[in-house]
């Protein structure tokens, strides 16, 4: 078949439309990209060859306008086995086990049909990281949505979190942790961030780089539909009526066939039957073999009579564009066809060659005889231009930045900060999320040491002493104010997350979630975070492995919060360094690591109180961070931390309401006197969000100190664990107040299931009354 | 005013992929029902609803199917029978 | 001892069953696979968590009709021990092996928690070792666990003190607000008449280890094995 | 053998609690459509097979409800239509 279709020229097929220039902006080709196709092919593109294009140099396959940022991140430690360019990343963690993971957005997908849309969000990071021979045990997400007090965004929230349940409680993986976050920069743009963390032998550890002329290319899985075509340049663009056409284009997801997919996935990899495995995502067949082709710098041919398809008469242009979802591409060793065929066979899944790995550096797509596409190999992939723009910071949000905190009067009510702080507690962003968090499967696979609910979850590696620490963060609100620093605290606050479960923070992965970047704009915050992520990432000697990236996050009314959403992973040496975030005693001591300042700017209490998203945001130092990290690694070390919770969102006083409530079923109180900081504005000392700050309970108060001074650290004993009934109580010198626990806790837990209440569990029937159009 | 008994169909749109109807066929066929050829699963809604005639109740349903009852996203639907409850 | 874990293609708690008869418990484990018949003599059948073929028309609604089922089933009516744990728990009631149903969970929401229950018959050869009126935690994970079965059904396992497990609150009180799922009675768990089929929606398997919170699922896995030691001594 | 398509309603049975029915009553209730006294909701089931005659589909429909799609502890099934395909 290869020898004839060789001296075949490429012919389009009856039928075809005829390219137009009208056709060509359709496919999202620009005129300078189009100008720069003719010049590879020599000559007028076909329809399935324009496809084939309007995918791969789509923003979310070829990363045009991020690709050269991302370039200058730190990738490099000794632990990482591999770093970004594969499907996941993958760090060692000792004793010849190896952690893979990774993060992929499904944000426009889910702003359309949310419950699928987040389903198959997570069955293609699952496969991400299976197709690198780990075994996925931990599932994390990173939401966020506009307020509540919108039925639309009610429905979009309900279906969301039932489509991540559904699919990972089926598929048999823990969801194990994550964040929400609600503001009204997100209104139009729900942003849905997946994350998948994987268990192997480092000898397991396989790519995906086709090699071995001659050797077969198999399609594996569920058959090929009409499902998604479209659905990666569909994520390239503004949300808009326009997509709202490609409804009916949307995958629907079977978490069934995903399991059988992964067994047979792994046990083909441990079979030796084959050199490469990739899944068919974004842009399905058409990406996952032409960037298979281009990493083995070898060429491939494919005839789409040979895919298994689930409709009649789909045409070369629908195979090749197809995302249906819960497919593989694989590459087979010649003559091990039949072996792969049993492994898939034994899990009632199919195998199909559907064609093979040539020598001469082309991609080359035939139906039968019939070539109808053939690209100039590799430089399919590599031809795609790289956009390096003008960066300019927006005017409206350095005015923003530039407007005091302090000015902001408060409100007659805060004259009693036991007020603030209950409003705080029930602001939906702070609110306890056990609401969504009941709906996933947290503890399959009998390995979560701490859940959902803990500062990053807790994983034990089975058969090792050893555990994971892992934890999503990112906050859009300070990023927007001022990114760089923004970039910065969003790896830091990962990594003090994970440090605060007794782990030492080893890579990251990350999805950039930002606006049209074609507008100076966001191209200066797209730039400005990724320089304030790599400054951290090198600091913090925690490299990036991987991540992805989602651009167009806007609508007429305008784009979202640039959001980084950071992926972290913590390595804890022993068991016994495993670390809760409540407290644990009634009568221990409560020290702060770190330092209080007057920064208030960018807060949820602005947010919640004022509704204002103003000031500069608290600086985030990473060689700060780093002494934090260290010093309270090494007290929870020598075992005398009996709790560690970060300071974040809402600042020290819900930081402390959240150590002693958090636990509904184990609530304690507390007294304390932050006179020290009696020369700070209260509300900054209170609610601002500096950073570098832990909240740490112990019984031996001076050793804990004494560590930290000895790595430069602030370390205060700010007051005492006590019994609930006692409730919360501060005193600021002459500035005192409290609050009964039951009533902070109430706030605390019952915020979310109240806007929730009522909302039609989402089925996905109960949907379209709140669909866009309708709004 | 009279009650209507009205029985609705939706159903997964053609090309849709419909993972509960390839289930059921796959089952079927283990269960040596080998001559099935095709299976879609959708939902049977009943909803009972006063109207003044046959058609306003119908139109009724018309709309509540496309508000709230059918996704369009992946679904059609049909109203079945409109009867006196 | 030796168990038997049927592993479906969907199954997703076997691992966990496993490691807790062989690393837990101390025992023989083996895998049985759902297009084998040959049940490897084991002992003890568990049928464990997971959605079996997928659980898109009824939850255990396929499984029951797998090869290896066919096994169990004649390996129950001989009186054999078979402990059905969530999805288990709904593929014994689809097999027959149990009376009732397991419909969707009233909230229509999938449900992941730690449940607390109360032991309300310690004579079955799967509770000995608790004591009655006990109050327990083990997780549940489900979104089809709710108990349903017409009133003679209930009469009689209620008679025949055949509701094993019950949802209870803080008190030990099975009140509305400690159900889950809408179960009829806050019924958690039941056995057949012939007291060696145990169904349960909790996963047992997932309360034995102080690192993950809750070890009140060992008393269930010693109760099973001194069952078997007391058969082998008579 | 020629080609039926078989559709099926299969019902929760009355006196059986049906959140679901219960759920799209409510949202249709804050959606405005107050007329809406009660609502059901089951599978709409819909079978293509091959058989000799009208009455032949009908039998191994019946066949695979009893056997399969339908749960006779919970549930009620009816065959709706049986037309040729
Ligand atoms: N923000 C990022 N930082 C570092 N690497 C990235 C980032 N975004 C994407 N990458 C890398 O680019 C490659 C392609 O991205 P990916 O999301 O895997 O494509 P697809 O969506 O087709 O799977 C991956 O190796 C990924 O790790
Ligand atoms: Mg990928």
């Amino acid at each position: 078949m290869t020898a004839a279709s060789y001296a075949r020229p490429v012919e389009s097929r009856p039928g075809d439309p005829v390219i137009t220039p009208a056709m060509v902006a359709e496919h999202g080709i620009t005129e300078f990209e189009y100008e720069r196709l003719l010049a590879m092919l020599g000559r007028t593109p076909t329809f399935t060859e324009l496809g084939v294009v309007s995918a791969l140099w789509s923003e979310h396959c070829s990363y045009k306008h991020s690709r050269p940022m991302l370039k200058t991140l730190p990738t490099k430690a000794p632990w990482v086995l591999q770093g970004p360019g594969e499907n996941a990343g993958v760090i060692s963690v000792g004793d010849g086990w190896a952690v893979a993971f990774k993060i992929e957005s499904h944000n426009h997908p889910s702003a359309v049909e949310p419950y699928q849309g987040a389903a198959t969000g997570v069955g293609g990071i699952l496969r991400d990281v299976f197709t690198m021979g780990a075994r996925p045990i931990a599932l994390l997400n990173s939401l966020r949505f506009g307020p509540l007090t919108s039925s639309r965004v009610r429905w979009l929230f309900a279906g969301v979190v039932k489509g991540i349940g559904d699919y990972g409680n089926c598929v048999g993986v823990p969801t194990v942790g994550g964040e929400v976050v609600f503001d009204p920069s997100y209104e139009g743009n729900p942003l849905v961030n997946a994350m998948c963390v994987g268990l192997m032998r480092e000898s397991e550890l396989i790519t995906a780089v086709a090699s071995g002329v001659g050797n077969p290319i198999m399609a594996v899985g569920a058959r090929t539909g009409r499902d998604g075509i479209h659905g990666a340049s569909f994520a390239s663009e503004d949300l808009s009526a326009a997509s709202e056409a490609k409804r009916p284009m949307v995958q629907v997801g079977d978490p069934f066939t995903e399991k059988l997919l992964l067994e047979a996935s792994l046990e083909l990899i441990r079979s030796g039957h084959i050199v490469a495995i990739q899944d068919m995502g974004a842009a399905g067949l058409t990406s996952s073999s032409a960037e298979m082709a281009e990493r083995g710098d070898v060429g491939v041919t494919i005839d789409v009579t040979k895919v298994p398809v689930r409709e009649q008469g789909m045409t070369p242009y629908e195979i090749l564009l197809s995302e249906s979802q819960e497919r593989m591409l694989v590459v087979a060793k010649l003559g091990h066809e039949d072996d792969v065929r049993a492994i898939l066979a034994k899990w009632d899944l199919e195998a199909a060659v559907i064609g093979e790995v040539i020598a001469d550096p082309v991609y080359r797509v035939t139906e039968g005889d019939r070539v109808v596409a053939e690209f100039p190999g590799s430089r399919l992939v590599t031809e795609c231009p790289q956009y390096v723009l003008e960066p300019k910071e927006s005017e409206a949000l350095k005015a923003a930045r530039a407007r005091s905190a302090h000015a902001v009067v408060a409100l007659a009510e805060e004259r009693d900060h036991a007020w603030t702080l209950e409003r705080l507690l029930s602001s939906p962003t702070i609110a306890s999320k056990k609401w969504v968090w009941q709906q996933y499967d947290s503890t399959v696979r009998t390995s979560t040491m701490r859940g959902p609910g803990s500062d990053a979850a807790v994983v034990k590696l089975r058969g090792t002493d050893k555990a994971i620490a892992l934890c999503i963060d990112g906050n859009g609100r300070h990023v927007a104010l001022s990114p760089r620093n923004g970039g910065r605290a969003a790896v830091s606050e990962a990594a003090r997350n994970v440090a605060c479960t007794g782990a030492r923070p080893m890579a990251i992965t990350n999805n950039l979630n930002f606006g049209n970047p074609k507008k100076p704009e966001v191209y200066f915050q797209l730039s400005e975070v990724i320089a304030g992520i790599g400054e951290a990432c090198t600091v913090l000697e925690t490299p990036v492995t991987g991540g992805n990236v989602s651009l167009y996050n806007e609508n007429p009314q305008g784009a979202i919060h640039p959001t980084p959403t950071i992926g972290m992973v913590g390595l804890i040496e022993s068991l016994s360094h495993v670390t809760p975030s409540g407290f644990q005693t009634a009568g221990d001591d409560i020290v702060l690591l770190g330092d209080c300042t007057d920064e208030l700017g960018a807060s949820e209490y602005l947010l919640a109180i004022h509704g204002l998203t103003i000031g500069e945001p608290p600086v985030c130092d990473p060689k700060r961070e780093r002494a934090l990290i260290d010093a309270l690694l090494e007290s929870i070390r020598g075992g005398v931390v009996c709790s560690a919770h970060d300071c974040s969102d809402g600042g020290l006083a819900v930081a402390l309401s959240e150590c002693a409530m958090a636990d509904r079923d184990r609530v304690f109180g507390f007294r304390v006197d932050l006179s020290a900081w009696a020369t700070l504005p209260h509300r900054a000392l209170l609610f601002g969000e500096a950073h570098g700050r832990v909240v740490v309970s112990t019984a031996d108060s001076a050793a804990v100190r004494q560590t930290a001074q000895r790595h430069g650290v602030p370390a205060r004993i700010i007051g005492t664990v006590t019994a609930a009934d006692s409730g919360a109580h501060f005193t600021i010198s002459d500035d005192t107040f409290s609050a009964p626990m039951d009533w902070l806790a109430k706030a605390f837990h019952e915020a979310i299931p109240l806007a929730m209440d009522g909302e039609t569990p989402a089925e996905h029937a109960v949907a379209s009354s709140h669909a866009p159009t309708n709004d | 005013m009279t009650r209507f008994r009205c029985a609705i169909h939706i159903v997964p749109r053609r090309g849709i992929l419909d993972p509960q109807g390839k289930a059921v066929a796959d089952a079927l066929h283990s269960l040596g029902f080998a001559d099935v050829s095709d299976v879609r699963v959708g939902r049977h809604v009943i909803v009972e609803t006063e109207a003044t005639t046959a058609d306003a109740a119908r139109a009724r349903i018309t709309a509540m199917c496309e508000k709230l009852l059918a996704n369009p996203v992946t679904e059609d639907f049909e109203i079945a029978s409109v009867e006196h409850a | 001892m030796k168990a038997g874990i049927v592993r479906f293609p969907g199954s997703n708690c076997d691992e966990d069953a496993f490691h807790a008869i062989a690393d837990h418990l101390g025992q023989d484990a083996v895998y049985l696979w759902h297009k084998d018949h040959d049940l490897q003599n084991v002992d003890l059948v568990i049928l464990p968590g997971g959605f079996s073929y997928g659980d898109y028309l009824r939850a255990g609604a396929i499984a029951r009709f797998s090869p290896i089922m066919q096994e169990v089933i004649a390996f129950a009516k001989r009186g054999g021990p078979v402990l059905g744990i969530c999805n288990g728990f709904q593929i014994a009631c689809e097999a027959g092996l149990l009376p009732g149903a397991l419909l969707r969970n009233a909230s229509l929401r999938f449900v992941s928690a730690p449940a607390r229950l109360r032991v309300d018959s310690i004579a079955t050869r799967f509770t000995s070792q608790y004591h009655i009126g006990q109050v327990i935690s083990i997780p549940v994970a489900h979104g089809d666990g709710r108990f349903t079965a017409d009133a003679d059904t209930l009469a009689r396992l209620e008679g025949d003190g055949r509701v094993v497990f019950r949802y209870v609150d803080t008190d030990g009180e099975s009140s509305a607000s400690a159900n889950p799922n809408g179960s009829l009675r806050n019924i958690a768990g039941i056995v057949n008449a012939a007291r060696n089929v145990l169904g349960m929606m909790p996963h047992p398997e997932r309360a034995l280890d102080t690192t993950l919170g809750s070890t009140d699922g060992v008393p269930l896995f010693a109760s099973i094995l001194e069952s078997m030691l007391a058969e082998v001594k008579a």
